[in-house]
């Protein structure tokens, strides 16, 4: 018997698709491209045919889960329901159809979109000016301290080598810190789980390009010392850059801009209820202070009369895509903004609420690292002598998808829970007391866990050893 | 109350009390500074207006007609099939399957994509998508970097796409021109501290490049050759593994991805086995689990951010899962003979198109070179040859500022639409 | 070849040995009279071109106007989740759950449809839905008659909708005319040999009837009461099971279900517990499987064709579960404040577009008629006014044809929409 | 807990979806309505957010198995593959957005659908005149029936009071009929499992009004006696009506008019591929002969000059749908139609061709009882010992949805399959092989299947004893 790759399940001559029959003379490749350069093996695709494409597919979405089957409380990654009305504004065959160089008249409606986002990101976080462009959020980071960089360069401030980093950072950012050429420096913590501003004051200096901090941080605690974390590396002339991967947290109670900080990135795919697609597409907007504003990627939207049009910040670090951004995770941010205007802050508010019930409810039973309360997710860690793996394997035996695990790495076995505001208290002592019952389990038991998924635990080792990675 | 929230004045006292707090604002108290005002947004709207308020900026949009653009997304035919399936909750909803206990349909959906780039590239190895061509692009610059343990330096030419360029150039490649000429690139002068020479084909101006000499050039200096190719294309033209690329990127949006204003594309990625790790970017993998049945994981994960940090290959976490998969649904219903019609269609038009401009007087920029389906045209005045096409209800080519536009034709592209851009342009130009 | 079959020369070859036969043809030998013809149909178009030829023919239509029309079919806003869950492969390609054990989703949803019946029509059970609101309106005379053993013949006045009275009269029910004056029936002469009284409300002319009249009427000669209700309706009116109505019926098509030119739609049927071996078409029960666990099943099957035949309550088979579920899924996501709040936003501007009629001189025909959201307005020229809105970009009422039209104001028509009928009406009218 | 449905899992005051606030000023339903006849009593609906309505209604499809994701051989049902292509063109709010009663004018592309499908099913069926109303195959049949019942009575015919029904035929035949009035008066097989004609000859008198025939009928047999039956019948003054349940069968290899048909019904959700739903909408369009066209339910669409316009036709039974009938399945069969054109020939000869594959691949183990060839689908009868409901459940078990069973009534332990011509060879193989092994099995073993399916057996003698049909 075959597999069960798509491609296991063709046959040759079989086809999915009919294109239209040709209403011009044929023209072969072979006659208008020079042979050696014509293909000569055909590449080995599936030949299926379409009832055995639908169901291939379907039959796969239905070995995964997603927010629409059950609770996804992965930390850090703000599994919120996606709306419908999101997907409906998306589908629009006026937005669809759009080409990316379709010139500025033709495309107003979507430069208005554009307009209008750039300016609600900047009312959300309080900055000046924001970009759209870059198309996740490492991608947002990456644009950031790159204009972070251009922004010394221009100033001809050539000692700036050292980007600081907190231990609970995403590992993102010390990635982006070394691609765009920088020293990524750790920085400790304080008790409480937040930046050690001590450390800080001793690390910070002519040396700092800037700190990049996420706030709540990634231990659920609000980083209180914002402020004066600012102030030090200001004192130095550098400068602070937030994750804002979080943002799920700030949105209408707290304004980055107004705590200090210079540039921060946007998740629109966490923070603003678009589908996260099993891995993208996301779309990483960032906001920053006038001073990094001429930085800005190529381009930025621009209101000129009644009209929109894209426009080239003076001093940009040029592009990071190949055209405007991801559009599609926009529009629906654009939706999603517009049908909460202020209530935003509710979002804010409940999914914070929901994780300190979490929180609280599993207080004595799993051990809480830092003192609360939290914010919009919680970190906790198993009783001892039970290991994260098998209490997350263990949920998926209850129906949740598991937390992050063993993030953020400054709690051994972490367990990083983050509801999100769009699940019932219901759900959430459901899931409460599947927690509470693993944590009793007898841990050979649970080693064997997950026994009602699709697959039982697998053999990562013998993935990377013997690697297959295709047909 | 806010939307999307289940949460009712009962539940929201519940769980105060259970967390031992009197208000919501208690569990704010420890932020600082804290926004006291309300957001400047507009009111919230309800679905239905919302929705039309979506309709109302769909209608100051020009889309629907029939588009001679490309240089990097193309107006190709989409099966429906492809969105119907997209769209399936455990499709769309879920995130990176960092738990493949329940995520084997993401799973195998990128080992299937990884699959089918290897295929059409002729490579051994792909990753699970980047964000898009241009990230793709140089993401390979620095891998040709860390691989020939040189500073990251590309030579190029006018042919690849300037969009791919620049974002290069923002990436920190330090890059060396190569001449240009008649349509092509001259691969003679690639300086010897290159760390990559980058080829693509077709390149911008739609001709179809000569990979080969490309690679051999990057062999002499002891530099990694990177190729640069649409999906569609390679039904049809040798692909660059065979043809000694090292590295190939492209876009995958001509493989039933909407045009959507430019995004969400999907960048790919393939190389050799032996520089896999290197290879930026989530890899899935095959496995088995306990009982010994067949399963996917993410693997070689030692390369990625969340585990190496500031020493991994790239900062790329999220990526294109859902576009990458719409490409691998496409590419499973077109097949390879249906990939191959694709690409005859699209060429059987555009050289109709060029021929038909030729009759009308109009000179192809580059007229010895062999293109596909997409060439530049000299035109005395591109803008009002645009001008005139909109007004026939015909999205034109690209003003290429010089003279010239560069046209693409796909296989959407009828013969009454050719006639009709032929007749405008030729009157108009 | 032939499209969306898999089968290559090969395949039926081997097939074709397997049967052990040298062709296709020889499977049709039995045949006759054979056709050996070519069927005189267009040739096959692939799917673009046929769906560009549904794009031209959807551009011959106005759609997407603001559309006073009611009558029985309402343009009401349709949550973007309603679509998005009925198109589930799971749910769309699957049929009558006969196997229990594989069809759970549909047989759940079709007892939680049945719930939504009940609940708002006040009687304790409901079908899983017939074709449409006319055929519930016939199957219900028909039960009259099998639970009355009389023979079919009911009752009723012009406020029927008279599409319901023409389906009614094509499946054999007798009719008797009852008074309509006021907009109102008169219920006091109801024949002796009626098997029912039907009352509609509110009623074709958007007039509120006195259902408990109609049941009390019906009661006096051994009749049953079959009253006919706009579910959204029966959000703010008392339901028809607590005002002695015996059946209800009505159309699904308000709770969530685009107009699609009248169909699909769907008909409820509900009624007393005591009748329900007579109420025609699926219904689904709670059970347990072996395990104990809660499930759903199709019971009451004796009832049906398939197991009766000519014995069966009705001949009904499919019906029009996907429609049910559009509905069950709407009313979920509503709730009943939802519905209450369409119902009193239909309600406002029902009123408020009466009112401005009333100040630009137009007269209601029941001017002391309770309504809802729909009335008869006098008009010299109706068709003259239609052209007009329609000039103005809006779909106007029915025209009645004695110089009346009938218009229906939904909750999704804006006071801008409102304020442009006035004018266009009175400058027309 | 509570239970699963979506009542359960709603709470006082939540909601899943919200309205425009009001635009003008509020009037209450207590303002216009009499007291009286005012809602006294909220209904016990569902109260849910739409994040639980998503997941919910998800997960009840995860529970459901259709063509997308499983082989459906339902006999007699045709679950053939539902083309995407038919999905999209349904859902162009050109159409989608079309209120029926909308002035002739103002909706030509949809009259001209109709006008255009009526004109394919008169060519596939031969026929010169199309209804496109009835809303479902039985409705369609009860059309025909009423119009035939018109008939005679416009001709003072008045003793034509029985219909004539072979045994072989769906309940539905009967139950129109009865319903229609007359008497369903049965009638006996051959040995070939055809329509006895030697019986139908001492039936047939001056009180038949009609024979109601399947072809193929529902054991897979073609009925070859067609012409002679119509000779039969139009030799009393009766009607041959054809139930056009099985034109899968036909479409291109027979067309019921040239053998002697007065009338006949098409399921478009069988023939031409729109989606069934969990049991409709369906579509039951009619065909019929000059002399009963001008009892057609009103209207049909003609044409006039370039326009389309609706037309009632002169005799007409009146209307059976309170619109023009379900025009969602009319566009999508249209649609299907288009992309077919004279090759729904090829439909036909691969669906026979795929019940004959299972046919002789399931001979030697499984009894036939008529012999070959069958038509596009093949009734079989398990061993002796085994019962059909044991391997249908077994079938679940192996991840296919079982036939029809117990159907014809005919045939005992019937097992009707219908494989359609979107299967391939190896899902028919795949079949077959688990068709082989369950006829094996030990029926005691069988007995307990299904195991793997969302639940096992149930017990439906309790669900009619105790009837529970709401929450």
């Amino acid at each position: 018997m075959l597999g069960n790759l798509i491609r296991d399940k063709g046959r040759p001559g079989r086809r999915g698709y009919t294109l239209p029959r040709p209403d011009v003379e044929p023209v072969s490749p072979e006659e208008v491209v020079p042979e050696r350069l014509l293909r000569r093996e055909r590449p080995r695709l599936p030949e299926a045919d379409e009832p055995t494409v639908v169901r291939h597919y379907t039959n796969l979405s239905r070995r995964n889960w997603g927010i629409d089957t059950s609770f996804y409380p992965l930390g850090s990654c703000t599994m919120k329901h996606n709306p419908r009305a999101n997907e409906a504004a998306a589908a629009h065959p006026g937005f669809a159809g759009l080409h990316p160089l379709q010139p500025e008249e033709q495309v107003q409606g979507a430069l208005q979109v554009m307009y209008e986002l750039q300016g609600f990101l900047a009312e959300i976080s309080g900055f000046p000016a924001v970009s759209l462009q870059p198309l996740a959020g490492a991608q947002g980071e990456l644009t950031s301290i790159l204009m972070i960089r251009d922004y010394f360069r221009d100033a001809g401030d050539t000692g700036r080598r050292v980007v600081l980093i907190p231990q609970t950072a995403h590992g993102t950012n010390p990635a982006t810190a070394a691609m765009a050429g920088f020293e990524a420096r750790e920085i400790g913590l304080d008790a409480r789980g937040c930046v050690d501003v001590g450390e800080l004051r001793r690390l910070a200096d002519e040396s700092t390009a800037a700190l990049m901090i996420t706030n709540p941080n990634t231990c659920g605690v609000f980083e209180r010392n914002m402020e004066e974390i600012a102030g030090i590396l200001h004192s130095v002339g550098a400068f602070l850059y937030m994750d804002g991967a979080n943002m799920n947290a700030n949105m209408g109670r707290m304004r980055p801009a107004d705590a200090g900080v210079d540039i921060m990135h946007f998740n629109l795919h966490k923070t603003f209820s678009t589908p996260h697609g099993g891995g993208g597409p996301g779309s990483g907007a960032i906001a920053c202070s006038e001073r990094l504003a001429p930085f800005r990627p190529d381009p930025v939207v621009e209101r000129r009369g009644e009209g929109y049009r894209f426009a080239r910040p003076e001093k940009s670090i040029g592009r990071v895509a190949a055209f405007h951004g991801n559009f599609g995770p926009m529009l629906r941010a654009w939706n999603y903004i517009r049908m909460h205007g202020p209530e935003l802050r509710e979002v804010t508010d409940l999914a914070v609420l929901n994780a300190n019930y979490v929180r609280a409810r599993l207080k004595g039973t799993y051990r809480l690292p830092y003192e609360g309360p939290c914010k919009h997710e919680v970190v906790v860690q198993p009783p001892k002598g039970i290991r994260a793996l098998d209490v997350a394997k263990g949920l998926i035996d209850h129906g949740f998808h598991p937390p992050t695990i063993y993030f953020p790495l400054v709690v051994k076995e972490a367990m990083l829970i983050e509801p999100t505001e769009t699940e019932s208290k219901e759900t959430l002592d459901d899931f409460v007391g599947a927690m509470l019952e693993l944590a009793e389990a007898k841990p050979e038991e649970l080693e064997e866990a997950p026994t009602r998924a699709p697959t039982r635990r697998l053999d990562e080792a013998r993935a990377a050893r013997n690697l297959k990675a295709r047909w | 109350m806010a939307r999307f929230t289940p949460h009712t004045e009962a539940d929201i006292r519940e769980m105060l009390d259970a967390i031992g707090v009197g208000s919501v604002d208690e569990l704010f108290e420890d932020v600082s500074p804290r926004f006291e005002g309300e957001l400047g947004l507009p009111p919230a709207l309800s679905e239905y207006e919302a929705l039309r308020e979506v309709e109302r900026l769909a209608a100051r949009n020009r889309a629907g007609l029939p588009v001679f653009l490309g240089a990097g997304a193309y107006d190709r035919i989409t099966p429906a099939a492809v969105g119907a399936i997209i769209s399936r909750g455990e499709f769309m909803t879920s995130y990176t399957p960092y738990q493949p206990e329940v995520s084997q349909g993401h799973l195998q959906a990128i080992f299937e994509f990884q699959s089918v780039i290897s295929e059409l590239t002729g490579l051994e190895v792909a990753n699970a998508s980047v964000y898009d061509a241009a990230s793709a692009v140089a993401e390979a610059a620095l891998m040709t970097a860390r691989l020939t343990k040189r500073d990251p330096k590309v030579a190029l030419s006018a042919g690849l796409n300037p969009r791919y360029r620049e974002v290069l150039e923002t990436y920190g490649v330090e890059v060396a021109g190569l001449p240009f000429e008649g349509g092509a690139t001259d691969f003679s002068g690639v300086p010897r501290d290159a760390s990559g020479v980058i080829v693509q084909s077709p390149n911008f101006f739609g001709v179809v490049e000569d990979v080969g000499a490309a690679a051999e050039a990057a062999r002499e200096v002891g530099a990694l050759a990177v190729a640069v190719c649409d999906p569609i294309a390679l039904a049809v033209l040798e692909p660059p593994g065979r043809l000694g690329a090292d590295i190939a990127v492209g876009e995958t949006q001509p493989l039933g991805v909407p045009l959507m204003f430019g995004g969400p594309y999907a960048g790919y990625m393939a190389t050799r086995q032996r520089f896999v790790r290197q290879l930026p970017g989530r890899i899935a993998g095959e496995t088995v689990d306990r009982e010994g049945r067949l399963a996917y994981v993410l693997t070689l994960r030692a390369r990625e951010q969340d585990i190496r940090r500031a020493r991994a290959n790239s900062n790329i976490c999220t990526n294109q899962a859902l576009t990458a998969l719409a490409a691998t649904i496409y590419t499973a219903l077109l097949g390879p003979e249906g990939l191959r019609e694709v690409a005859e269609l699209s060429i059987s038009k555009a050289h109709y198109l060029a021929g038909r401009l030729g009759e009308a007087g109009l000179r192809l920029r580059y007229p010895e070179a062999p293109f596909l389906w997409e060439f530049a045209v000299e035109m005395p005045d591109v803008k009002g040859a645009n001008e005139a096409l909109l007004e026939a209800g015909i999205v034109g080519g690209l003003d290429l500022g010089d003279g010239a536009m560069l046209v693409a034709v796909t296989e959407k592209r009828t013969k009454e639409e050719l006639d009709a851009f032929v007749e405008v342009v030729a009157n108009a130009g």
